[in-house]
């Protein structure tokens, strides 16, 4: 580890160009500030890389806040981060060159998405809480920035408004979280707390557990905002009101992998609270399972891929849970492949439909995009989990571990996992199969969006590799490498035949729900669906009625007891004018006796002296 | 030490004076009968203590009681022009 | 170098530019701006000589001598801090509010009466200085006010001298039941009063403190008092200046009586928790810009004064340090407020929409401030409600909680306001920023970062005081 | 006491209660006049004889006089003038005159006087001039005094003056004032 003032330069890279694109980016030509935002992009990169092979960095300074440093540490748990964000965000960007082309909003939109990049990169590369916290804050503000981007709709407005009072919830948990390490430990470096809690990767003994699990509880409710698990998942779906390079970059490289990030950043306190962990597992399972119910029932075609990243997600907070959080980082970083994939090949669909987002008016795209329909297969098929490609092998990982966990986690993300599955093909099979159901004229993204797409597709297929079982008699170069970092329990390896077994099982289930899916889905393409899984998709159409639910038991209420409060306030000025009157009636009476009358006041003259006298003579 | 007495009792009528009486003028020969009635007790004590600085001091009482019956009288003179009486219980612009 | 003259003049200018502008009006509104723009620069002379000594300034003049009354000036990092606030603020504003020239004299003059209470160090001459800054705020609102000033300016005046009788009482019991020798800062923490005297002399503070932080339950003349003020923000912001409560908490009350402090603690921070709360829920409902900022600001307030109240060093640091940034942020929003209401001709949140498709600089600088405002972190408005979160904390873990809910609540009433007026679809067309406004706005938004991205600035000089109080009330660092 | 002094005394008195009973200012003030003369002879014998005689000159002749004067000048000899706004002040009047003459009897009777006192010179001219006179006892005081004086002829000059006094309607409240200069 050196101490380098390059480390800074990956962040302030992306910076310098929200600042310039953001003074000047209006004067400058169409292309240029996408070309000025993917190079600035690309040099983070290529410093991060160029860092890690070195060995890593570090860089601080000391009381930025009294006893808290600003400090910057690029491990290797960071510089996979490091890579996903600025890797997979370059070719977002790139994309986009193409995507907003004509845009009156170019250069502001390139502006704010090195902002995005910029604050995604503070908040992994940050080695103290409030630097991290500085950078979770600041994607919650690219977000809300990027999610309102064509402001002039209102939805679009509130969405992103939603997103970013949701995420504040969260915040709120990160901030009292810190608050408890800090009175406990005195100390926010996130260094030296895995020094003070974890040291030689065990608990230190004597320290205060109901604490410690507090300010785990805290941090992971902060996690739950801004990785959109239940109960806070609200916002995800609406922020599919942003540009679709928008939605790749919040769901791939950047923001919502922040709480999985997090998790594992902080794994010294976790790692030993077994009932936090069973936490996390829970609120993993219900996520998974709610987000792949609701894919089912949308109709616009990003909203289908978002409630697949809400229920990936849960799979990466299940890994956590169990204390696999290299797994947990494998599939943030598989997800993040095809999950950018799948998005911007939705976009490319769009791009070539002029706008139109409903799955309904889609279909047989597999005829008019000759290279798109090969980018949106292989993200399918790696979503879905068929086997050998990327995806199949981190939610393998997760399942065995999961089942090591415990048997019962183990079957239920194995459904989700089939459900994912099908959902993935009705996607697939919506868009791009059967016949056009459109009047538009398709026609093939022009070659700067497609080639990031050419990319992605490699990823999809084979960045599954670095981490395979260990029965499969190849090096898995992600677990020792993450390990080094990641503070944790050692698992005992499973049986070779249980992990086969466990293989064996996931694999027929991704290829037997592929399948199914791909032929079911055909079914509801020609109208032909059964009747219950007519209603069953109302239901998941509407996310089953989480917004009306909270709209009604929270927000309805507070605003109209913000009205009643508001007119109340008046009502304490009132009480002190009341205060105010009783003094003045008070006055009244003493007024009485200015009559006006100077004998009158003579009178009171003579009769106070005598008084006066009297006491002074009586003494 | 009688002369005392007589200055007490000389000023308790004086008081009286300036609660029964309705005109300005009236009201402010009372007032002056309360001056002397002090005077007196300020040469009493002289004699009685054998001091000549109370003496020095009701000669200040007579100049300033001098002044005050300049402005005094001035203002009831003033007064009555505005308001064509003396009589005090007219006056009642203190009134709260 | 002599620093003290340089403290002398500072604290004057103004008063004298003040008065100047108010003899001859036609001395114009380039002389107010150079006026407030020298009295920044010595402010920040002061702050850069301190810098390299590492120390305060002081100063004193025995004036009266029979009640040992001294010209006391002291400026400790705290002073300093917000000294740089008052007279940059004081600038901004006087740069860019389109008011009758008279009323840039008035704000002169109420600047010097900031700078002396921030300044002052004996009790009566902060007195006299706390005291007579009301009267060109009442000026500024009872000349230049709305419809209903002169019932606002008599609620403001009700208030605050409501809570300066018992202040009066606090300032004398506070010496003569302490045994102090004189009314200095120094010899009166030298002998701070004990027993029930000091439980009555605190709540004589309280109460002219309280209207001023502005405290729950006495900050009710707040709104009225914004609302009613010049539509240019002007008298706003240098009335945002005049909060001053938690300062004065933090140099007076608390630590000449910290044993009333120490009585009133629990009720205090349980005070603060729920105004914070209370007044961001109610600036929800809030319909114009005014009062949204105005509850806005007792709520920061309200989570500022938790940090203070929790007695711990990074609390009462926090504290300080949103009181200073709070300063400049909503003193600049309002000025940003009353440059939007001269375009649409209201401050009403709702009639006028979509603004930012015609200025988008305009709509870039208020995002930037409302972002400050919501405590975003790398803005001016985050350290210190951080650290007043980290302090709290360890006072009641509670009431925090409670407290910073508000921090949710903020977004909700900031960003909602913001979205009603510059997004949505456009139905008004407005001119964007004017050269002017682009110099106002540049140097906003650079202290509002600079300050956010490097705390080290102020912290480092704020935090030993800090220090020294949490010690003096048995809390550790 | 002796006869002298007795008879001093009752005429004190007895000139005191025509002041302030006497249906004619005339007489009240000429019952005045004969008070004070009285007085000037009791400071004689008090060894006050400077003082007695500026008694005579100043007060029996020059203030009484005046306020002959302005009885004449107002034909304000009637006592009785107009209606009585406040009847019942006569029955407290009464009864605290009385208490004031009791209190102030018990006060002044509570001293004791030093065994030997200094003489007093006869309070002859000789005798206050130096205290008048000199820098250490009362001489600024005098001055004061005499300064005083001369401020209260000129208040006196200026208070009547005829075209010094305006008529009621003109002169506006302060809270009119304010008013005005508010909506400027």
């Amino acid at each position: 580890m050196q101490e380098t003032i390059l480390l800074p330069l990956i962040i302030l890279l992306p910076l310098l160009g929200f600042a310039v694109l953001g003074l000047w980016g209006k004067r400058m030509q169409e292309p240029t500030p996408g070309i000025v935002a993917s190079a600035l992009v690309l040099g983070s990169f290529v410093l991060g890389v160029v860092l890690l092979a070195q060995g890593g960095a570090r860089w601080g300074l000391e009381d930025w806040l009294p006893g808290i440093p600003l400090s910057f540490a690029l491990d290797n748990l960071s510089g996979l981060m490091v890579m996903i964000v600025a890797g997979i965000g370059f070719l977002i960007h790139v994309y986009a060159i193409g995507y907003m082309h004509g845009d009156a909003g170019f250069s502001r939109f390139f502006s704010y998405f090195n902002l995005f990049i910029a604050a995604m990169l503070v908040l992994v590369l940050g080695d103290s809480l409030p630097v991290v916290f500085v950078g979770w804050e600041g994607v919650g503000l690219a977000s809300y920035l990027l999610i309102g981007f064509w402001y002039a709709d209102r939805v679009n407005g509130d969405s992103a408004r939603k997103a970013f009072i949701v995420n504040r919830i969260g915040d709120l948990g990160f901030l009292l979280g810190m608050g408890v390490l800090w009175a406990n430990f005195g100390t926010l470096s996130i260094s030296e707390l895995r020094e003070a809690i974890a040291p030689e990767g065990e608990l230190a003994v004597g320290l205060n557990n109901a604490a410690l699990a507090l300010a785990a509880f805290l941090l992971f409710v902060g996690a739950i905002g801004k990785s959109a698990q239940v109960p806070l998942m609200v916002w995800l779906p609406d922020a599919m009101a942003g540009p679709t390079p928008v939605s790749a970059l919040i769901h791939a490289a950047t923001m919502v992998t922040a709480g999985v990030y997090l998790l594992c950043r902080n794994s010294f306190l976790y790692f030993d609270l077994p009932d936090v962990s069973f936490w996390i597992v829970l609120i993993g399972m219900i996520t998974a399972v709610y987000g792949a119910l609701c894919a089912f029932g949308q109709t616009d075609i990003k909203r289908i891929v978002a409630y697949s990243t809400l229920s990936q997600l849960g799979f990466m907070f299940v890994a956590a849970g169990v204390g696999a959080y290299w797994v947990a980082m494998f599939h943030v970083m598989t997800h993040a492949f095809f999950k950018a994939l799948l998005f911007m090949s939705s976009g490319s669909v769009i791009h070539a439909l002029g706008g139109e987002q409903d799955v309904r008016k889609m279909g047989g795209m597999w005829n008019y995009l000759p290279q798109t329909r090969i980018h949106g297969l292989v993200g399918a098929l790696a979503l879905g989990g068929l086997p050998l490609l990327s995806g199949f092998w981190s939610k393998d990982a997760i399942l065995a571990y999961s089942y090591e966990y415990s048997p019962v986690v183990w079957f239920v993300m194995l459904l989700v996992a089939a459900m994912t599955a099908l959902y993935s093909m009705r996607w697939f099979v919506l868009v791009f199969l059967g016949k056009y159901r459109g009047h538009e004229h398709p026609h093939e993204s022009p070659s700067v969006m497609t080639w990031p797409n050419h990319v992605l597709t490699l990823g999809s297929l084979f960045a599954g590799f670095v981490g395979l079982p260990y029965v499969i008699q190849y090096k898995n170069f992600l677990e020792p490498w993450l390990n080094k970092v990641i503070v944790h329990h050692e698992h005992e390896k499973l049986p070779v035949l249980e992990e086969w077994t466990l293989i064996l099982v996931s694999a027929a289930v991704a290829v037997g729900a592929l399948y199914y899916g791909y032929r079911f889905f055909q079914a509801e393409a020609a109208g032909r669906l059964p009747a219950w899984f007519v209603r069953f998709q109302e239901a998941s159409l509407r996310s089953f009625y989480a917004d009306d639910v909270y709209n009604a038991l929270i927000v309805k209420p507070l605003k109209s007891v913000a009205k009643i409060l508001f007119d109340a306030d008046n009502g304490v000025l009132t009480g002190f004018q009341w205060l105010g009157s009783v003094t003045g009636t008070l006055g009244g009476l003493l007024a009485r006796l200015e009559t006006g009358y100077l004998r009158f006041y003579a009178a009171g003259l003579l009769v106070a002296a005598v008084l006066l006298i009297l006491v002074g003579v009586i003494r | 030490m009688s002369w005392l007495v007589v200055s007490a009792l000389l000023f308790a009528i004086g008081a009286y004076g300036v609660l029964s009486r309705r005109t300005a003028i009236l009201v402010f020969l009372s007032i002056e009968l309360m001056l002397n009635a002090a005077n007196l007790a300020l040469i009493a004590f002289a004699k009685q203590w054998g001091s000549l600085d109370a003496q020095v001091v009701t000669l200040f009482v007579i100049a300033i009681a001098a002044a005050e019956v300049a402005v005094g009288l001035g203002l009831i003179v003033a007064i009555f022009r505005r308001r064509e009486t003396t009589g005090i219980d007219e006056l009642r612009g203190l009134k709260g | 170098m002599n620093y003290d003259a340089l403290m002398h003049v500072g604290l004057f200018l103004p008063l004298l530019a003040g008065i100047a502008l108010l003899i001859w009006p036609s001395l114009g509104r380039t002389f107010a701006v150079a006026a407030a723009g020298v009295t920044f620069l010595l402010a920040a002379w002061l702050f850069a000589g301190a810098q390299g000594e590492g120390a305060g300034y002081a100063s004193q003049t025995l004036l009266l001598e029979p009640i040992q009354m001294y010209y006391a000036l002291g400026l400790d990092g705290v002073g300093l801090m917000l000294w740089l606030a008052v007279s940059f603020t004081t600038l901004l504003a006087v740069y860019i509010a389109q008011v009758p020239i008279r009323m840039l004299g008035w704000a002169l003059l109420m600047e010097t009466g900031l700078l002396g209470i921030f300044a002052a160090a004996d009790l009566v001459l902060f007195y006299v200085f706390f005291e007579a800054t009301l009267i060109p705020a009442l000026l500024m609102l009872g000349l230049y006010g709305g419809r209903e000033r002169l019932k606002a300016a008599y609620t403001f005046a009700l208030f605050t001298l409501v809570g300066s009788l018992p202040m009066l009482a606090a300032v004398f019991a506070v010496r003569y039941l302490g045994g102090a020798p004189s009314f200095l800062h120094a010899d009166l923490a030298a002998n701070p009063v004990s027993g029930a005297a000091a439980t009555w002399v605190f709540l004589g503070f309280l109460v002219a403190f309280a209207v001023k932080t502005p405290l729950f339950p006495l900050h009710a003349w707040l709104p009225s008092f914004h609302a009613e003020n010049h539509p240019s923000g002007l008298a706003d912001a240098m009335g945002t200046l005049y909060k001053v409560g938690l300062f004065a908490f933090f140099k007076w009350a608390i630590p000449l009586a910290p044993e009333g402090f120490a009585q009133f603690q629990g009720l205090l921070l349980l005070l603060a928790a729920f105004g914070a709360i209370y007044a961001a829920w109610l600036a929800f409902a809030a319909r114009d810009w005014k009062r949204l900022l105005a509850y806005g600001g007792v709520s920061h307030m309200g989570l500022g004064a938790l940090g203070l109240f929790s007695g711990h060093a990074d609390g009462v640091t926090g504290a300080l340090f949103l009181l200073a940034a709070s300063m400049v942020y909503t003193g600049g929003l309002f000025l940003v407020v009353g440059r939007i209401a001269e375009r649409t001709e209201t401050l009403e949140i709702g009639p006028v929409r979509g603004i930012a498709k015609s200025a988008p600089a305009l709509s870039v600088l208020t995002m930037f401030l409302v972002m400050a405002m919501i405590g975003l972190p790398g803005l001016s408005g985050f350290p210190g409600e951080f650290m007043a979160l980290l302090g709290a904390w360890k006072a009641s873990p509670w009431l925090t909680f409670v407290a910073f809910t508000a921090v949710i609540a903020a977004a909700a009433y900031a960003l909602t306001a913001y979205q009603a007026l510059f997004q949505e679809s456009p139905n008004r067309t407005v001119p964007d920023l004017t050269p002017r406004e682009w110099v106002f706005g540049v140097a906003v938004v650079a202290s509002t970062l600079l300050v956010g991205l490097y705390p080290k600035m102020f912290t480092e000089l704020i935090h030993p005081v800090s220090e020294a109080l949490a010690k003096l009330l048995g809390g550790g660092a | 006491m002796s006869f002298a002094e007795l008879l001093a005394a009752a005429l004190l008195l007895l000139s005191a209660l025509v002041v302030v009973r006497a249906s004619n200012a005339v007489h009240a003030a000429l019952a005045l006049i004969a008070n004070f003369l009285v007085i000037a002879g009791v400071y004689v014998g008090l060894e006050a004889r400077f003082v007695a005689m500026t008694q005579i000159i100043v007060y029996a002749g020059a203030i009484v006089v005046l306020f002959l004067f302005v009885i004449m000048l107002l034909s304000a000899a009637q006592a009785n003038v107009g209606k009585d706004m406040l009847p019942g002040l006569q029955v407290p009047a009464v009864v605290g005159a009385l208490g004031l003459a009791g209190v102030l009897t018990y006060a002044v009777t509570r001293f004791t006087a030093p065994p030997n006192p200094g003489t007093l010179g006869g309070g002859l001219p000789q005798a206050l001039g130096p205290l008048l006179y000199s820098p250490e006892k009362w001489l600024y005081a005098l001055l004061v005094v005499g300064f005083l004086l001369l401020v209260a002829t000129i208040a006196a000059v200026v208070l009547v003056e005829p075209e010094r006094i305006v008529p009621e309607k003109v002169i506006k409240s302060a809270s009119e004032e304010l008013k005005e200069m508010v909506e400027r």
